[in-house]
């Protein structure tokens, strides 16, 4: 099929997936406007697997877009490689969100079908980020994303801990969204456009690099996405926020905004304003300087896993800057491939997190995990193998993903980038081994609780998660072909084209063989 | 396997050595077989009594059959015997080779015919030790050994058996480990030995560099021209040999082991520190003589410090009670005499002492066994814990002991060089020599060690022997000969240092024939080197440094030590000694003396106890404390910041705000300012 | 063609242990340590034959295979050995059943996982020494200190959190750095040809610049001089085989430091010959392993804890291994060749032996001992055996090495040869009185008294070590055969590339002469 | 003296913003805080309606855009200030300080 823009009907199929998740969520919200439920048990006991389901639809949905052609790229929404493989990623997280968050859900009273229905339009937010090249709705996405998880992180309100993480995130985050939004509108007043594949020449015309108004514009903007990545010194909400939020929604938000922010800054940053590069350039290298080197050293003074994990998920951006400062097709595909990795490893954990510390998420200082290896075998090789990754360790997606990173800094000539990223590498090693010999290497006291069992869905998500990470690790191959071949399927600013001029054929659309195997790094001289 | 007459008659043909493998293997069945007993059948003493010293009789004998063999084929170059290859790398090949020469088969035959004898005299020495399979073990690995280091046709295979031979005095000297003196003796000979087997090693590492190989032959033929005469190379190589030579030969500077290795069972000094390994660096420089012919600096070294060694250790050995520190300080100061030939040049002379000193040290050693044996036995019935080794505790034992007192003045005469024992041809030729190749100082070195020898001695048998018995009276009823396996032994050993000298008898003494059996037969050896000395001028003066020819100076020196006998004989025998424990500590230069010239506090002021804190300081100040301090130090700084950095983290949105706004405001100024 | 001439031999050797470790843990808590046994047997018989079957006289690799794996970035499953990793492979399965043996009675919990760990462990180590290409490499060779990091920790000693983890970090400071090397090693390859490889053949013959050789090998040097470990970064040693459990100490020793001299020969060596061969390379390294020779064996002498001196005496054997292979003559490399086997052997054995001490009196301190020749005789005879050949006495496996080492080091830095010389007295200055403490004098504790000497197990174990103890001393000449075409191979290799390297980037399709060295014998 | 009036807006409008800023970054009332957050997002949208006139309508939808949106970060704000006003008793934000360090 080929999409044609000119037709609003096309547009709609473009957005297939978004749309197939907000009507899931729409039918969940009204289900359980209607329904009526007690207060401790899920307000209809199928709204999980009706969610899922829904995922499910729009990760086929999201499949099919893959079947398209696109011969002219000009729509407020892109139809790329990037954008499929976001949305991929974006589902996955929120799939496998769901599974590890089911059991807290009912451990905790408050399976209601509002969770789910945020959670699906957090989703949409994300999705819609990571393909919108307009910045209406960049900031529409931003602001649906965001508004749905401040809620989230506010979820569980009968503790203060959570009330208290969503007021911060939630004064941080509309302040954020103010700055972004001055550096829309300073670039839309710099370009007169906010589809910036439209105004092209301006940039490229050489008025860019002495307008103050539009560096302030990208500057801001950058400030705004940076905020979502939590890179430093934007980052000072998220350990709060994620300590204080429902363990589950924290893997959610550590995952999937992340991810979200980073397709943002790749597509609108590093493509869509790649012309300014003179702006971002230096900005993005300090922010991943300092985003790797201040948490990792923050997280070894954590004696609360929780938190930990939480200072680890901003150092990762770090690493994902890494990727984004390389500013190559090398980097933007190792960016995304390590955001996909990231995410089955940071949601484990934080699931295993939530399930050792009990009801009431209590039980997640450092010493509660004593004996957890012994005591859990599965669980404890789970958090094991989910820990390892983190750490960037071999056998696992975690060191392929920083072999990615790294493969990408050394093309690009960054070596400091590199030679930081595995310094800190090194460091974060010991906070995480701190966690495994807490684990099997000291014995747990009579009076610590054994974790519960978790259940079918839980079991289930931290298996997959657990293998695939594994997988990923030892038979990267397929991963690293689409992460390739997505990270370098962005619609170029090029390719928009003048209705009626000849249609450009879309990269991904091009012969395999133009991604063999041994393409992955990209013309040396850039 | 080929029978006896038929061998002996191929042997004029050309000599080939005769089952020579065989000649290492027996000893090492035979410690491998005691070996075994020493766990499995601890009680039995049979199997050792009869495994022990067949074995090593064994290997004399075959050694007699091959001596034989080489004196009808009188060959001039050596055999030499490859068994494979031991280590080939590079350039380097290394076979294990034994080479049968004149010297080797000498020294062969000195060193299993003296451990014959001693293995017999250990059956009954060590027959009630619940040790006694362990010894012969020990033993005889000790002549597996020792034999290699005498067979080896290079200088590797020559350093196997040397550090075997190291080890297994090491082994012997602690043999009744549970003392933990005896045990630390043997730690000590075993380091010493080793600081000298740095030389042997760096000496090697200089001749493969220069030579390409390790072989004694191609080595020796290739020295004269492929090094400078005199030249550093090849006196860097003869200066670290004889490094290893004062290790293993306790000379100066370090001699110190000896003393303390008389830790162990008697027979075992005996056989190894005084027959047999002592002597391997007098061999080495013979060996290698070639090479110590073309460095004079270092044959003036090895005859200085053979010379001092000579003197010092003489001086020592007068003032000692234990009867066996004496016959050690004493070793030490012979061991000196044959440095002093070999170091001249006199090699003959060297090895000739070498092979009396074989049998008289040995001999004295076995006596003064059998002097232990009967006062440890005597003790033992009485329950006392007095020193049985103490002469101050002995006195008069010849009304107890004939036999061991016979014999044993056989031996004291024969090392003090009076006429016509063994001591007076050896001796009499290095002191000879040393006055007629012009080392004058040496000389009289020479002379006055000789005359404190035949003092030392006298004294020692004064003591033991004569005058009245200090055993105690209780005790005294319990002395008594030993057993005719032990002095039997004596007896042959006896034999030897009378008939031991008469194979080399210079012309110029009247009277007697001339006899140059032991030169002839080592004429091949050290042909190559007495022609690079007398090629440099090396020649005979014919009469003394004050003149005098040989004969004459040899009719001196043996009076002179008659007269020294018969003097410290007639002083001391009369004089009474207090028993060891009532006894106090000698005085003044007596007291410097029997403190041995306080070497061993000076060695452990200015290098052991150094050492240690040098040690010390390395791990505590460097290792736990520079390295391990910095990297914890790290570590503990890191996680510091880390602890410091999280405090920004105040949990106060005001404060987040504020850095947020920092971060855009800096972002805003690096571009617009 | 037999099994073991062909090319899955490996693959099989590699994937045994690996099936053990998932066997022992489903296996029952006391059938475990016999399921590790059994593999580790089998292991090691599988891959005995190929000592006889390797063809000597070749520098080429043997039962080599290669299949792509991560086709994107030209990364392959390529295994091969030559004579040098032949030696490893087989000292590995040598050790390993020793070790699993030795532990029978001294791990009482977590059986399962404790042999699960070995046997891992015994994949990663087989793999490190097999691997050709550097992706494979790098993997076995963080894989392995996992294990090890749970060994120590679980089953080791009182400070053995402290231990696991600084064993770990120092390891894994230099890996990185090590991993950013072989990036840009890949990426300069890249930059060169335009494809992207691992392969350790193809990057071996890349001309990398003088400049940048001096960079990436110091990258290399510092992950595979903290492996050995070199002073001063061998401080995580002392503590790691203290604390480690028997098994753990026997591995350490036995196979892990020789990954970081293996490191050296086999990837810093010749991917950089200019910087390896430079004099401030040289020199430096010289000087670092004759600190350690001497510093080592200083420090070894004053220690009071048995276990803690071999540690120490491990930097010293080590320093010896070092200064072979920068000697950069053909016996001094052989000789530190067989040198890492020797040291493997023996000191894999005295922690055996210092272990089966520890077992009976739970203590490690040498003053608590004393006389124990009188209670434990043939424990007394290994120990004596063992500490001989730690100090390299004549007729056991250690003078050979030693000796090779030295006399090669000699042709060409005489000075440091002599120097390490010394080390030979030290040795004895260190071994002998510990021997003398803890086997002679009296027995003065009561405790002491009541030992029992070791049993039928142990001499198993310790057998074999002492069989080839004085095997390789009196016939070390299989073994030598086995590396010397390869090492020089090696050596020609090194010369020739480092008078080769460019000075500046050259052009396309440029590469060394190519060399027989790391050519594939097919047949 | 003829201030072009675009750019006096512009100014005002960003005047405006840091006045917003400075008063989230003074205050400590929760409420307070919120609002000088919507100030700050006003203060843009008087930017973006200046960039209009020359510019194009675009901005003036992103405009109606951006009140949606407050309108419904100020249902969710309020409705998050309530739920800790019922654990604190108060809106002080230097109080919310458990999660920190």
């Amino acid at each position: 099929m080929i999409l044609d823009f000119s037709s609003s009907l096309h547009i709609v199929w473009a957005l297939l997936p978004e749309i197939v998740v907000a009507v899931t969520g729409l039918v969940v919200l009204m289900l359980d406007v209607f329904q009526r439920g007690s207060r401790s048990a899920p307000s209809a006991p199928w709204v999980g697997p009706l969610a899922i389901t829904g995922l499910v639809g729009a990760v086929l949905a999201n499949a099919w877009l893959l079947t398209l052609e696109v011969p002219a790229q000009n729509a407020q929404i892109a139809v790329d490689g990037f954008r499929i493989a976001m949305n991929f990623i974006v589902l996955g997280v929120a799939i496998f969100g769901l599974l590890y968050s089911f059991d807290w859900l009912n451990r905790e009273g408050q399976f209601t079908g509002e969770f789910i229905f945020l959670v699906l339009m957090a989703v949409v937010g994300m999705m819609l980020l990571g393909g919108t090249r307009d910045l209406i709705v960049l900031f529409v996405a931003i602001e649906l994303m965001s508004i749905s998880v401040y809620v989230l992180t506010g979820y569980d309100r009968r503790s203060r801990r959570s009330a208290e993480a969503a007021l911060k995130y939630f004064l941080m985050g509309a302040f954020a969204s103010g700055f972004l939004l001055y550096g829309i509108a300073l670039i839309f007043g710099s370009v007169g456009s906010t589809n910036l594949s439209l105004v092209t020449s301006e940039i490229a015309l050489g008025t860019a690099s002495n307008n103050p108004m539009l560096f302030a514009g990208v500057a801001l903007l950058l400030v705004g996405f940076a905020f979502k990545v939590s890179a430093v010194p934007f980052h000072m909400w998220t350990p709060d926020a994620y300590e204080g939020a429902p363990t589950p929604v924290t893997g959610f938000m550590a995952a999937g905004v992340k991810a979200a922010g980073f397709a943002a800054i790749v597509r609108f940053i590093t493509i869509e304003l790649a012309p300014a590069a003179e702006f971002w350039e230096g900005i993005i290298w300090w922010l991943a300087m300092l985003t790797m080197i201040v948490p990792n050293l923050a997280a070894l003074a954590q004696d609360d896993v929780k938190r930990m994990l939480a200072y680890s998920s901003i150092a990762h951006a770090g690493y994902l800057l890494v990727g984004v400062a390389a500013d190559s097709p090398l980097g933007r595909s190792a960016t995304l491939f390590y955001l996909a990795v990231y995410a089955a490893m940071t949601l484990g954990s934080f699931a295993i997190v939530y399930l050792v510390a009990g009801k009431g998420d209590v039980r997640s200082k450092l010493s509660d995990f004593r004996g957890l290896g012994w005591r859990r075998p599965l669980l404890g090789a789970a958090f094991v193998v989910f820990l390892l990754s983190l750490a960037g360790f071999p056998p696992t997606g975690g060191f392929i993903g920083k072999l990615y990173l790294l493969s990408a800094a050394v093309e690009s000539g960054e070596s400091v980038l590199a030679i930081t990223l595995v310094l800190t590498s090194l460091i974060s090693y010991y906070y995480y081994l701190r966690v495994i010999w807490k684990m099997y290497f000291e014995e747990a006291p009579e009076s610590l609780p054994t974790p519960e069992r978790p259940g079918l869905a839980f079991g289930f998500a931290a298996s997959i998660g657990a293998l695939a990470l594994l997988v990923a690790g030892l038979f990267p191959g397929h991963g690293l072909r689409t992460a390739s071949r997505a990270g370098e399927d962005l619609v170029p600013r090029a390719a928009v084209v003048a209705p009626g001029a000849a249609p450009s054929a879309r990269p991904s659309g091009q012969d395999p063989a133009a991604s063999r195997a041994s393409s992955n790094v990209s013309e040396p001289e850039r | 396997m080929l029978s006896l007459p038929l061998l002996l008659q191929e042997a004029h043909a050309a000599y080939e050595p005769i089952l020579p493998a065989w000649i290492l293997l027996l000893p090492l069945i035979g410690a491998v077989v005691n070996g075994v007993g020493a766990f499995n059948w601890r009680g039995n003493k049979a199997i050792p009594s009869i495994v022990g010293p067949a074995a090593v009789i064994g290997a004399f004998a075959i050694v007699v059959v091959n001596f034989l063999a080489m004196r009808a084929a009188a060959p001039h170059d050596p055999a030499i015997v490859s068994l494979w290859t031991w280590m080939s790398a590079g350039d380097l090949r290394i076979g294990v080779d034994l080479q049968f020469d004149q010297l080797s088969m000498l020294m062969l035959l000195v060193v299993t015919g003296v451990s014959s004898v001693i293995h017999v005299y250990s059956v009954g020495y060590m027959r009630e030790d619940p040790g006694y399979s362990r010894y012969f073990a020990y033993l005889n690995l000790f002549v597996f050994f020792m034999l290699i280091l005498v067979l080896g046709a290079n200088f590797a295979i020559t350093f196997v058996g040397w550090e075997g031979v190291g080890l297994c005095s090491y082994l012997l000297i602690g043999f009744w480990y549970e003392n933990r003196e005896f045990a630390s003796a043997g730690k000590k000979a075993f380091i010493v030995n080793r600081i000298g087997d740095f030389g042997f090693l760096v000496a090697m590492f200089l001749v493969f560099v220069h030579f390409g190989t390790l072989n004694y032959e191609t080595v020796f033929a290739a020295a004269p021209a492929a090094l400078a005469y005199g030249g550093a190379v090849v006196t860097a190589i003869t200066l670290f040999l004889f490094l290893g030579c004062t290790g293993k030969s306790a000379q100066i500077p370090l001699y110190v082991w000896l003393p303390d290795a008389m830790a162990g069972p008697t027979p075992v000094s005996a056989l190894i520190h005084a027959a047999t390994m002592v002597t391997a660096g007098v061999y080495l420089v013979a060996r290698t003589s070639v090479l110590f012919a073309m460095a004079p600096v270092s044959q003036a070294v090895v005859a200085a410090v053979g010379a001092g060694t000579a003197l010092l250790a003489a001086t020592i050995a007068t003032q000692q009670y234990d009867i066996k520190k004496v016959l050690a300080y004493s070793t030490v100061s012979q061991l000196g005499y044959m440095f002093v030939a070999v170091g001249i040049g006199a090699y003959t002379a060297g090895i000739f002492h070498l092979m009396t000193h074989a049998f008289f040290k040995a001999l004295l050693f076995l006596g003064s066994g059998a002097v232990i044996h009967a006062m440890h036995h005597a003790y033992h019935e009485v329950h006392s814990h007095e020193d049985p080794n103490d002469m101050r505790n002995q006195g008069g034992l010849r009304r107890f002991m004939p036999i061991t007192f016979a014999t044993m003045w056989i031996g004291t005469l024969a090392i003090s060089g009076i006429f016509p024992l063994a001591g007076f041809f050896s001796k009499d030729e290095i002191i000879w020599y040393t006055g007629a190749y012009g080392y004058g100082i040496l000389w009289g070195i020479a002379l006055v060690a000789a005359l404190l020898t035949a003092g030392y001695m006298t004294r020692l048998m004064v003591m033991t022997f004569h005058g009245e018995n200090r055993t105690g009276a209780d005790a005294e009823p319990h002395l008594h000969e030993v057993p005719a396996v032990m002095w039997i032994p004596l007896a042959i050993l006896a034999v030897l240092s009378i008939v031991g000298g008469w194979v080399n008898i210079p012309d110029a003494l009247p009277v007697l024939p001339a006899v140059h059996a032991l030169h002839d037969w080592l004429h091949p050896v050290f042909e190559p080197a007495r022609g690079i000395l007398e090629a440099h001028g090396l020649h005979d003066a014919h009469s003394s440094p004050i003149g005098g020819g040989e004969a004459m100076w040899a009719g001196i020196s043996t009076v002179a030590a008659a007269v020294v006998i018969i003097l410290t004989f007639r002083a001391l025998v009369h004089r009474t000694w207090k028993p060891a424990a009532d006894s106090t500590e000698p005085t003044g230069l007596a007291g410097v003396l029997y403190n041995k010239w306080y070497v061993d506090e000076l060695y452990d002021r200015t290098i052991v106890l150094p050492l240690l804190a040098l040690w010390r300081g390395c791990w505590r100040i460097v290792d736990a404390g520079l390295i391990d301090g910095s990297i914890n130090g790290l570590a503990a700084g890191t996680r510091a910041v880390g602890w410091i950095g999280s405090l920004f983290q105040t949990g106060r949105v005001a404060t987040y705000m504020f850095y947020f706004v920092t971060g855009v405001l800096v972002i805003l100024a690096t571009f617009l300012l | 063609m037999s099994f073991f001439e062909s090319h899955w031999v490996l693959t099989v050797l590699l994937l045994l242990p690996l099936a053990g470790a998932v066997a022992c843990l489903f296996a029952g808590k006391d059938e475990a340590k016999h399921v590790a046994l059994v593999t580790s047997i089998a292991a090691f018989l599988l891959s005995l034959p190929l000592f006889w079957v390797f063809r000597e006289g070749t520098p080429a690799i043997q039962n080599y295979v290669s299949i792509p794996w991560i086709g994107q970035w030209g990364i392959a499953y390529t295994v091969g050995v030559d004579g040098i990793s032949l030696l490893m492979v087989l000292l590995t399965t040598f050790i390993m059943p020793m070790a699993i043996l030795g532990s029978y009675s001294y791990i009482k919990r977590q059986e399962p996982t404790y042999y699960a760990m070995l046997l891992l462990l015994m994949t990663a180590m087989i793999g490190v020494f097999i691997a050709l290409d550097m992706f494979l490499f790098f993997l076995f060779w963080e894989l392995m200190l996992i294990p090890m990091y749970f060994i120590i920790g679980v089953w080791g000693g009182e400070r053995r959190i402290y231990a696991a983890i600084k064993f770990f970090l120092f390891t894994a400071v230099g890996s990185l750095l090590m991993l950013v090397a072989i990036v840009t090693l890949v990426y300069l390859y890249y930059r060169q040809y335009g494809v992207v490889t691992f392969a350790y053949n193809d990057l071996v013959e890349l001309p990398v610049t003088r400049s940048a050789q001096f960079w990436l090998f110091s990258a290399f040097a510092l992950a595979f001089a903290i492996k050995v470990p070199l002073f001063p970064v061998h401080t995580w040693l002392p503590d790691a085989h203290v604390e480690a459990p028997t098994a753990g100490s026997v591995i350490l020793a036995g196979v892990l430091l020789k990954m970081g001299t293996y490191g050296f020969l086999r990837f810093a060596m010749p991917f950089f010959a200019y910087a390896a061969t430079s004099d401030v390379v040289v020199y430096t390294i010289l000087t670092l392993s004759l600190i350690g020779i001497v510093y080592g064996a200083w420090v070894a002498a004053v220690q009071p804890d048995a276990k803690k001196l071999v540690a120490y005496t491990s930097v010293a054997h080590l320093g010896f291994v070092m200064l072979g292979l920068f000697a950069l003559t053909s016996e001094s490399i052989q000789g530190g060749i067989l040198q890492m086997v020797n040291h493997g052997i023996s000191t894999g054995a005295l922690f055996l032996l210092i272990g089966m001490l520890y077992e009976r009196r739970h203590t490690r301190l040498i003053e608590d001992f004393g006389g124990i020749a009188k209670v434990m005789p043939f424990f007394a005879f290994a120990f004596v055996v063992v500490a001989l050949s730690s100090i390299g006495l004549p007729g056991t496996n250690g003078f050979v090495g030693e000796f090779l080492i030295l006399i090669g080091t000699f042709r060409t830095h005489p000075v440091a040869a002599v120097i390490a010389a010394t080390g030979v007295v030290f040795a004895a200055a260190y071994m002998l009185p510990m021997v003398q403490r803890v086997l002679y004098g009296p027995v003065e504790d009561e405790e002491n008294r009541e030992l029992t000497d070791i049993g039928l197990r142990e001499r198993i174990v310790l057998l074999p070590a002492l069989a080839m103890i004085v095997l390789i001393g009196v016939y070390p000449g299989p073994f030598l055969e086995k590396t010397s075409a390869s090492v020089d191979a090696l050596l020609q290799q090194i010369e020739m590339r480092a008078s080769q390297a460019p000075l500046e980037p050259l052009g396309t399709d440029v590469r060394f002469d190519h060399m027989p060295i790391l050519g594939v014998d097919e047949d | 003296m003829n201030l072009d009036i675009e750019l006096a807006s512009l100014i005002l409008s960003a005047f405006l913003f840091a006045v917003g800023t400075a008063g989230v970054l003074v205050r400590r009332n929760a409420i307070i805080v919120f609002m000088c957050v919507e100030l700050m997002l006003n203060a843009v949208n008087l930017s973006l309606i200046v960039f209009s006139r020359s510019l194009g309508l675009e901005a003036q939808v992103l405009v109606f855009f951006v009140m949606a949106v407050a309108a419904a970060e100020a249902a969710v704000g309020l409705a998050i200030i309530i739920a800790i006003f019922r654990h604190y008793e108060g809106v002080d934000v230097d109080r919310f300080n458990l999660l920190r360090w």
